[in-house]
């Protein structure tokens, strides 16, 4: 069992734990933390497959995770925004199905 | 030229009755003597032909039209007089259907070839159409309904033959007939043509229109309707299905029987009817009966095909111009004292083959014929036929004697029909051989049934015997209406609720709405995704 | 030149998305123009040196391969970007009446708009899958910004709930991505075919990939995201997501599988796409069929319609790759004109709610037509480009003596008549009160005239196959039959 | 031995944050240990060998997301304060099923990963030939500007393209409200931020100087320096604006700007597109960049299409 | 010159209309004047190109125009002697109705889609009649199906809608079976030229249940439209379409496409022979048959008369497929001429049937009562109608049973002969009461809803049913002219067998 084992495993409870969070959570901010969770799991289950170079880590993955990492918080910042103006439309910080007229204007 | 002009004029003319009254007078004018158009081709005896006229037209007079032309020309004449004189309301319509019938008599007789005589034959009977419906009631209604039908009936037979025929020899000419002799005993065309034109002439058991239509029409088209229009029945038969050399005598016997159970059970069906116009009527169903024998004469005597064929054409101008005299008489005379009473009893007596008149000879030629042949017993039957026709007229003239015309009048037009019925018929036969030297076994054949009639109605008069009223009017076709009283019910139109047409669309809507609610949850599609991942892997993995 | 052209293909949009930021809200326009107008004529140098000379492919900073990012333009994606790019043009005339620089969101429209248009023209040249990866994320989120643009609220939960899916797709997407690298030591799509061999690893990675696309292309069952994305977002917005967006996806499902992994045995995957493709045609169609709004409908037809574009991996033939791009061709048109003709109704009416519709064909009748004619080519009707894409897919499944696909084609068209006849009789019905439409607001006759463009284009595009077809045929994976 | 002990005790950390930021009790505690998760991911990149990803999670992951998250949800109690009482978490009988379905599959993905017969990572040794021409130490920074600088160029758009469309939904009435704290006068704050703004300018700078050679880049230095224009901000000397501003907004697309035009001028001579001539060009593109990061992450932060200076007293 | 001339006269005959539909869509509901010489100016045009390609063809050309649509797939239109039969129907007929449906819609709402529509219908029918091949011939049976919808949702109401529903779901699905036949076909044998006496004979060996089922399916979906049993159930329902539509939809257009298209089916795709070859002419004769006499007794069913025609449509069409199924020179020869005398004759009673209801709100038979006498000249052209469906001479029906029932018995096919008895027996149970009530019933006092109208529109309306009257009659009466329509079918029919 190497630390690269480890991770991995702890990649999958963490992906777990963000699907998990993902479903349940009526939030929509805790929703956001489950995907980035997921997310992170992700990046580091790409690190730590990643073969080393004749003992040197492979740059490319890690450079792969760098650009994913700036892309998820993007993504993030804008879902804040996009929440917080939903909230202030609706007064709701939720995707509830209950709250969707069908068929809204 | 003439016999287009025959077959146009009255067309014409009926084409100008629906216009305003001043484009009329020309109609006006001509309309009592269009019918005086037929002897012209009767005096040039044309052959003509045109291609581009339908399928093709052509239009003679030969032997075997002559004397219908003939009847034709003088019985429509005289009665388009009579009616001239006698029809009030309603004319427009009356005189539409009264040259249209002429046109199409006029065609149906010139024809030469198939397709003429059937469009001739179509205008005719939808023209007549309009005659037997002029007097508005629910008996005209009535009986217009039942001629229809029957007619249609026999037009379909007829168009089956036809089309029939034409799929064999298209539309061919009558004189190539003889030509295809095997063809045409081998269809059933044959039957359905004899059947189709049976219609028109009365022949039991399809005589069903006859009894109730000829009584309903105004006089004048009583007339021609009995006198006239059923003749075109056989001039169909005789265009269409003469007797041919090959043809088996059981043919012959059965037409031949066929016409003289008409010829009887018109008469008795006749003697229990109680307005001189059915009576009249049924006795024109009886004489037809009696021309389809002669007719099935030519079939079973081939050897004297022509004569009898030549006596056919003469039975018929006899009966037509006579039977039109005593319709006529229903519409003016009866109360005219002496004068009517000559003028009603001498039709009668020639339709009853008193010695001397056309009906005699015309008895007398077929006796004649049937002499030292296998039909040898058919002599005393026919002989019979006449007790049979004197008894029917007896009756006739009782009802008459007790019947009330408004305005009587002496109409000219009557007596010169009587006339020409005794004069005519003479005339022809005296140019076509038909008349047999005086014999007096002969004379004797023709009085006994007459005395047999005398003794039968002053036992009948003894005896106080009534038979009227015991058979309706038109007899089976009661029986026929009564069925068809259900059909209407069959065909009503069943008004189907009208299904709200979005049930299915909000069945569909609910469940969209259903799938969607859950769908649109983030579990779902992580779900979906989920699974569809396991499923493209299985499939990806081989 | 044609390095220089691709080069400005992509950046000049992306340089003028700067300049409507930083530039003063007067040189808006200027920005637009310069971001938009060149590029059919700058297409124009590529499009010649592939048609002369075949795929066409620049190594980036001068690194090639396995090193740095390739562009590869072959006829295929030289197709899509001319679509991409005439697409854009023709809805941005529209865009420019809804959104005239002066506007209150014009300045947040533009920009948006042209990284979109910039994001599409760099995903459609890209060889490198991660590269496709940033691409995709830069057109998604933009994509989203646009449709939340107007801030109303079933826009915004629309787009919230688009983001969040997306960024799931994404990240399968990425880890597919991962797995391959880990396989294979190469990102470039095009050096996979010869280095990714099916062990189970790889299979895991093209499922995963797959089904983030997937996602993203809204394939039934995963398409729960886009009716409400499509049918509430401005007009142009809703008519470039629908032409464009969503099909790229399966056009880089395509890359990966006739391109990436084409020596696999997948008649078993392709049937499941298939099975998918045909549930889509059926569900989009029934959905819609219920729908009270127009866009609405419209949008669900895209769900439907997107279908086809997935049968295209059972068939798996020359026909019917033909049929596919041009049903991608045909239906893109048809669909944009459809979008801005409805934003056109919805703008002059202030709803469009179907029952509300009665009679509209004689205020506004250059937009029903529009729908109308658009509706025709998407029921496949000829003579339209439908009906050609139509025609195609059939001869393919003939040829493939594919009957189930055969029928499933035939049904799809009527499913599809069935939904839209459904607004066209609406439109045709009289209002019940004279005054219904009082209140009509004017379209701008520019509006019109962008969705009536497009409409006849997807008519005429009935007409003029040949060359696109051939071009197609030029951009054919190796080794697929006819 | 003790590395495995360590290694638990990050991954034992992780697993205890993330459930925990989901399922705290209160929305802020959520938040604050998803920040705290930010802090125990760069260790665990440390102990992975990618310090640059360490550094960028530090700075990114948790610092500049956990302050977009904390302003947020200012946002959102001002609007409702009571933010979940309300809520009912949806139905998921699946949920748990599902949740393990997902990681083992993720679990069997990695465990697969490692197990498979080691590939030759073409990429990454190409990577590692070329870097000794290039003048660059950092590999990671020579794949991000050089080798594959195209994903950085559309990266920093994505980031652009964020905040585009974070502007485009923010409502924009409410902009000028202050996002200060109470009382932002305090002598303490004054003092404070004198420190800590040259400071963290300083940090900045460095990294980006270091991202060259070792481990640093223009990423990190951006969120170092956004942290910087964070305080500001919170400390009312930076102020949310509608006004259009040049400065701003140069600063906000220097970065892009100029990777773009650096980019395609050596079109002019000849050379392959995006090949960056020289090693100014690389620290240009990546100092630019900073600014513009920096700038974004700010803006986003305020929700605000632009930034005033604000005087106070 | 000549060349050209011969390249772009079938297309010219397609864009006058089409043009003239596009130009009344752009000038919109006000210019009504422009819109009246434009329909009429179109129609005349129409019918003298018509006349002069009739002219070319009649001399032995055959005009042809060509694109390809995708390469191998060419859309042709070409003038034959069988296109230009139905070509000149059309034409001839849309004059007549365009004057007609001026009159009738005279202050209606609409008006432009609805001349719009009209006009681009009668550029789909005159695609139709010159389709090259069976391609192209869909695409314009399609594009009619769509032109004809807005006509026949033209009032706007429910009932229309939902009639228009109907119409499409009947034939937008018989496209979709026609198109998976047709693109099964084209996979076979290439595209599908027509030719006289068919192209498939070679492939009869290999690939017959192919053909039988290709067969059925474009049977299907020609029949839909052809309204055979059971495929009819658009037809009466589209009744609530204005007379003008119903008058083109039942006379030229719609059902005689789908005739017209049977027509080239059997004769030029297939060819008679192999057609009875593959054992498919008996179930088409029965089809036919049942379809005949099913629609009679439909039609003496109904009340309302519209419905009653519409039924009479459904029985009367079927005797074009009756003769082509038949086989045989005399019977194909009766069914095409009935393509031409049961659109004369059809016409008329429509435009009557519209004209009772726009000038006295007539529309039940019971209502129709002494109405001969309020309007003499409808009332006649109407009775020249109903005597021709019966099939009495001398009007044109007459001619087409006289040639279907000998070319019936010409082929053995005896049994025939009593459909069309039986069919001729049932009709004139149900027209005849028509005429009946219509001549010799009294008049009631007042009439359902009289409309008060101008003499030039009466005249207009009387006068397009006179003259299609006066036509049908003639080309009963002249039938034997070397220029009738019979003749002229019977030198098509020649071709088919030599």
């Amino acid at each position: 069992m190497d630390s690269a084992t480890l991770y991995v495993l702890a990649a999958a409870v963490l992906f777990g734990i963000g699907v998990h969070g993902l479903i349940v959570s009526a939030h929509l901010m805790r929703k956001l933390f489950a995907i980035n969770i997921m997310g992170s799991s992700i990046f580091i289950l790409l690190v730590a497959t990643a073969t080393p170079i004749s003992g040197q880590a492979d740059p490319i993955p890690q450079a792969l995770v760098l650009t994913g990492i700036v892309i998820a918080v993007s993504a993030t910042a804008f879902g804040l925004a996009l929440m917080v103006r939903m909230s202030q439309e609706t007064g709701k910080a939720t995707l509830a199905v209950e709250d969707e007229p069908e068929n809204d204007d | 030229m003439s016999a287009v002009l025959a077959v146009v004029l009255p067309l014409t003319l009926m084409l100008l009755f629906p216009a305003p009254e001043r484009y009329r007078r020309l109609a006006i004018a001509l309309t009592p003597w269009s019918g005086a158009a037929l002897f012209l081709p009767l005096l040039t005896r044309p052959e003509v032909a045109f291609s581009w006229p339908l399928l093709g037209v052509s239009l003679r007079v030969d032997e075997v039209n002559q004397p219908l032309i003939l009847l034709t020309a003088v019985a429509w004449n005289l009665s388009a007089w009579f009616a001239w004189n006698t029809i009030e309301r309603d004319r427009r319509w009356f005189w539409s259907g009264w040259l249209g019938a002429l046109s199409g008599m006029s065609l149906l007789l010139l024809a030469g070839d198939i397709a003429s005589f059937y469009i001739g034959y179509a205008l005719l009977t939808l023209s007549a159409y309009l005659l037997i419906t002029h007097e508005h009631n629910p008996q005209a209604w009535r009986a217009a309904r039942v001629y229809l039908v029957m007619a249609f009936v026999g037009e379909a037979a007829i168009l089956s033959g036809i089309l029939l025929l034409a799929g064999t020899i298209g539309n061919a000419d009558f004189a190539s007939f003889t030509g295809h002799h095997e063809t045409l005993s081998a269809s059933p065309a044959r039957w359905l043509l004899l059947a189709g034109f049976a219609v028109k002439m009365g022949i039991m058991p399809l005589h069903l229109w006859l009894p109730l239509a000829h009584p309903v029409a105004p006089v004048p088209a009583s007339a021609i309707l009995s006198g006239v229009i059923v003749k075109a029945g056989l001039m169909g038969w005789l265009r269409f299905v003469p007797g041919l050399p090959e043809d088996p005598a059981w043919i012959g016997w059965t037409l031949i029987w066929l016409g003289l159970f008409t010829a009887f059970a018109g008469v008795v069906i006749g003697l229990t009817q109680e307005r001189i116009k059915t009576v009249l009527a049924y006795s024109t169903i009886s004489q037809m009966g009696l021309i389809l024998a002669a007719f099935g004469l030519t079939i079973l005597l081939p050897d004297q095909r022509n004569a009898l064929l030549a006596l056919v054409g003469f039975m018929a101008l006899h009966h037509g111009l006579n039977k039109a005299a005593l319709f006529l008489a229903c519409g003016s005379s009866l109360a005219l004292g002496r004068i009517g009473t000559v003028l009603f009893a001498l039709p009668a007596l020639s339709l009853s083959a008193f010695p001397f008149t056309s009906g005699y000879l015309a008895k007398n030629a077929l006796k004649a014929a049937v002499h030292h042949t296998p039909a040898e017993i058919l002599g005393v039957v026919l002989a019979l036929t006449s007790t049979a026709t004197a008894l029917l007229l007896w009756h006739a003239w009782q009802i008459a004697r007790h019947t009330r015309t408004r305005n009587p009048s002496l109409q000219p037009s009557w007596a010169l029909l009587v006339l020409s019925g005794l004069v005519l018929p003479w005339i022809w036969a005296a140019g076509h051989d038909l008349i047999e030297p005086v014999k007096i076994y002969m004379l004797w054949a023709a009085v006994w049934p007459l005395i047999l009639t005398a003794v039968i109605v002053a036992a009948a008069v003894r005896l106080n015997w009534r038979a009227s009223g015991q058979i309706p009017e038109g007899d089976l076709v009661v029986l026929v209406e009564q069925l068809a009283g259900h059909l209407p019910r069959l065909l009503a139109q069943r008004e189907r609720r009208h299904r709200p047409h979005s049930h299915l669309l909000d069945r569909l809507h609910q469940l969209q709405g259903f799938f969607e609610h859950h769908q649109r949850s983030v579990q779902a599609t992580g779900l979906a995704a989920l699974l569809l991942i396991g499923l493209l892997w299985l499939t990806l993995w081989n | 030149m044609t390095t220089e052209a691709l080069a400005l293909i992509v950046f000049l949009p992306l340089l003028a998305a700067a300049g409507a930021v930083v530039l003063p809200t007067a040189w808006l326009g200027l920005s637009i123009r310069v971001g938009l107008m060149p590029l059919p004529l700058l297409l124009l140098i590529p499009t010649l040196e592939v048609l002369e000379n075949g795929a066409y492919r620049i190594a980036l900073a001068g690194h090639s391969a396995p090193l740095g990012i390739a562009w590869q333009l072959d006829p295929l994606s030289l197709l899509m970007l001319w679509l991409n790019v005439g697409m854009t043009l023709l809805i941005s005339l529209h865009a420019n009446c809804s959104f005239r620089p002066g506007q209150p969101h014009a300045h947040r429209f533009w920009p948006l708009w042209l990284l979109l248009f910039a994001g599409m023209n760099a995903l459609l040249l890209s060889a490198d899958l991660f590269n496709i990866y940033v691409t995709l994320e830069l057109v998604t989120l933009t994509a989203i910004g646009l449709i939340a643009l107007e801030g109303k609220p079933p826009a915004l939960r629309a787009a919230m709930r688009y983001l969040l899916l997306a960024l799931l797709a994404s990240l399968l997407y990425l880890l597919g991505v991962g797995l391959i690298y880990g396989q294979t030591g190469v990102l470039d799509l095009y050096l996979l075919a010869e280095r990714l061999a099916p062990g189970w690893l790889s299979v895991t990675a093209i499922a995963l990939m797959i089904v983030g696309l997937l996602i993203k292309a809204a394939i039934f069952p995963l398409h729960a995201w886009l009716p409400a994305a499509h049918g509430n977002a401005p007009g142009p917005v809703s008519a470039i997501l629908s032409a464009m967006v969503v099909k790229v996806s399966i056009y880089l499902i395509w890359r990966l599988w006739f391109w990436g992994v084409p020596e696999w045995d997948l008649d078993r995957a392709a049937l499941l796409l298939g099975v998918l493709g045909g549930m889509a045609i059926v569900y989009g169609s029934l959905a819609a069929l219920v729908q009270q709004r127009l866009k609405l409908i419209i949008a669900y037809s895209t769900v439907a319609q997107l279908g086809y574009l997935l049968l295209l991996f059972p068939l798996a033939s020359t026909l019917a790759f033909q049929a596919a791009s041009y049903h991608l061709l045909s239906h893109g048109m048809a669909k944009a004109a459809m979008f801005l003709a409805a934003a056109n109704i919805l703008r002059s009416l202030g709803t469009d709610r179907l029952r509300h519709l009665a009679g509209i064909d004689q205020r506004l009748p250059l937009d029903v037509f529009a729908l109308a004619l658009g509706g025709v080519s998407i029921m496949g009707l000829p003579p339209s480009g439908g009906f050609l894409a139509k025609w195609l897919f059939l001869e393919a499944a003939w040829s493939a003596r594919a009957w189930s696909w055969l029928i499933l084609i035939a049904l799809g068209g009527l499913l599809a008549a069935a939904y839209l006849f459904r607004v066209l009789a609406v439109v045709c019905l009289h209002p019940r009160r004279r005054g219904n439409h009082r209140h009509l607001k004017r379209t701008p006759d520019t509006a019109s005239l962008a969705a009536m463009l497009l409409a006849v284009g997807a008519i005429i595009a009935g007409f003029t196959s040949a060359p696109i077809l051939d071009l197609v045929e030029a951009g054919l994976p190796p080794g697929l039959p006819r | 031995m003790i590395g495995l002990a360590l290694d638990l005790l990050i991954i034992v950390s992780l697993i205890g944050l993330a459930i925990q930021s989901i399922n705290a009790a209160s929305l802020f505690r959520g938040i604050l240990h998803f920040v705290v998760l930010g802090l125990a991911m760069s260790l665990a990149w440390a102990r992975l060998d990618a310090p640059d990803l360490a550094m960028a999670e530090a700075a990114i992951g948790a610092g500049v997301t956990g302050a977009l998250m904390m302003i947020a949800y200012r946002r959102l109690i001002e609007i409702q304060p009571d933010q979940e009482s309300s809520l009912r978490p949806p139905p998921s009988r699946l949920a748990v099923p599902i949740a393990l379905a997902a990681g083992a599959l993720v679990g069997v993905i990695g465990l697969a990963a490692i197990q498979a017969e080691p590939m030759p990572a073409l990429a990454g040794t190409a990577v590692l030939e070329n870097l000794g021409s290039t003048g660059l130490g950092n590999p990671i920074t020579g794949v991000l500007l050089l080798f594959r600088g195209f994903d950085t160029l559309l990266e920093i758009t994505v980031l652009l393209a964020a905040l585009l469309s974070a502007q485009a939904v923010t409502r924009q009435v409410d902009l000028d409200q202050s996002l200060t704290t109470q009382d932002p006068d305090t002598p303490l704050v004054g003092a404070l931020l004198a420190i800590v703004v040259p400071l963290t300018v300083l940090v900045s700078v460095h990294l980006l100087k270091a991202g060259g050679q070792e481990t640093g880049g223009a990423f990190q230095a951006g969120a170092v320096l956004a942290a910087c224009g964070v305080l500001l901000v919170l400390t009312g000397r930076l102020g949310a604006s509608r006004q259009y501003s040049p400065l701003v907004n140069t600063g906000l697309l220097v970065g892009l700007l100029s990777f773009i035009l650096i980019g395609l001028a050596p079109l002019l001579w000849g050379q392959p597109l995006l090949a960056l001539p020289g090693l100014w060009a690389i620290y240009w593109i990546e100092s630019a960049m900073m600014i513009s990061i920096a700038l974004t992450l700010v803006l986003l932060f305020a929700g605000a299409g632009s930034l005033k200076r604000r005087d106070h007293g | 010159m000549m060349d050209q001339l011969m390249f772009w006269t079938p297309l010219l005959t397609v864009i006058v209309s089409a043009l003239t539909g596009i130009v009344i869509f752009v000038a919109g509901e006000r210019h009504a004047l422009l819109r009246i010489i434009l329909n009429l100016a179109a129609a005349i045009a129409k019918l003298l190109l018509v006349v002069m390609i009739g002219l070319l063809v009649r001399n032995g050309f055959t005009p042809e125009f060509r694109v390809s649509l995708v390469p191998g797939l060419d859309l042709v239109l070409r003038a034959d002697a069988l296109s230009m039969l139905f070509a000149s129907l059309s034409a001839v007929l849309w004059l007549v109705t365009t004057v007609y449906a001026i009159a009738y819609l005279e202050r209606s709402p609409n008006r432009a889609r609805f001349f719009g529509f009209f006009s681009l219908c009668v550029a789909a029918t005159m695609g139709i009649s010159m389709a090259g091949n069976l391609l192209t011939f869909f695409i314009f049976y399609e594009l009619l199906t769509l032109t004809t919808w807005p006509l026949v949702v033209h009032n706007g109401t429910a009932t229309a809608i939902r009639a228009g529903g109907t119409y499409l779901r009947y034939t937008l699905s018989g496209g979709a079976l026609f198109l998976v036949g047709l693109v099964w076909l084209y996979g076979i044998s290439g595209p599908q030229a027509f030719v006289a006496g068919g192209t498939l004979a070679d492939h009869a060996v290999d690939a017959r249940l192919s053909l039988q089922i290709i067969f059925v399916l474009l049977t299907i979906g020609m029949g839909v439209k052809a309204a055979l049993f059971p495929l009819h159930g658009w037809l009466p329902k589209a009744m609530v379409a204005p007379a003008p539509v119903s008058a083109l939809l039942h006379a030229v257009a719609v059902v005689k496409a789908g005739a017209f298209g049977l027509i080239r089916l059997v004769e030029d795709v297939y060819g008679a022979d192999l057609v009875a070859d593959l054992g498919l002419d008996l179930p088409l004769l029965l089809i036919a048959a049942f379809t005949i006499l099913y629609g009679s007794v439909q039609a003496l069913r109904q009340v309302d008369l519209k419905k009653r025609l519409a039924f009479s449509t459904v029985s009367q069409v079927s005797y074009i497929i009756l003769g082509i199924a038949i086989g045989g020179p005399v019977a194909t020869v009766g069914g095409i001429v009935h393509l031409v005398h049961q659109g004369l004759m059809k016409i008329i009673l429509f435009f009557c049937a519209g004209i009772f209801a726009n000038l006295l709100g007539v529309k039940r038979i019971d209502q129709l009562d002494g109405i001969g006498r309020r309007m003499p000249w409808t009332s006649t052209s109407f009775t020249v109608g109903a005597l021709g469906m019966i099939g009495l001479p001398p009007v044109a029906g007459f001619v087409s049973k006289w040639y279907l029932g000998a070319g019936a018995v010409e082929a053995g096919r005896t049994w025939v002969v009593a459909i069309l008895v039986t069919s001729s027996v049932l009709n004139a149970a149900y027209f005849l009461p028509v005429l009946k009530r219509i001549w010799l019933h009294p008049p009631p006092d007042q009439w359902p809803h009289e409309a008060r109208v101008s003499r030039l529109e009466t005249g207009s309306l009387v006068g397009s049913a006179i003259v299609a009257a006066v036509l049908s009659l003639g080309v009963g009466l002249l039938a034997g002219h070397p220029l009738s329509p019979l003749n002229w079918v019977d030198s098509i029919v020649a071709g088919y067998f030599p």
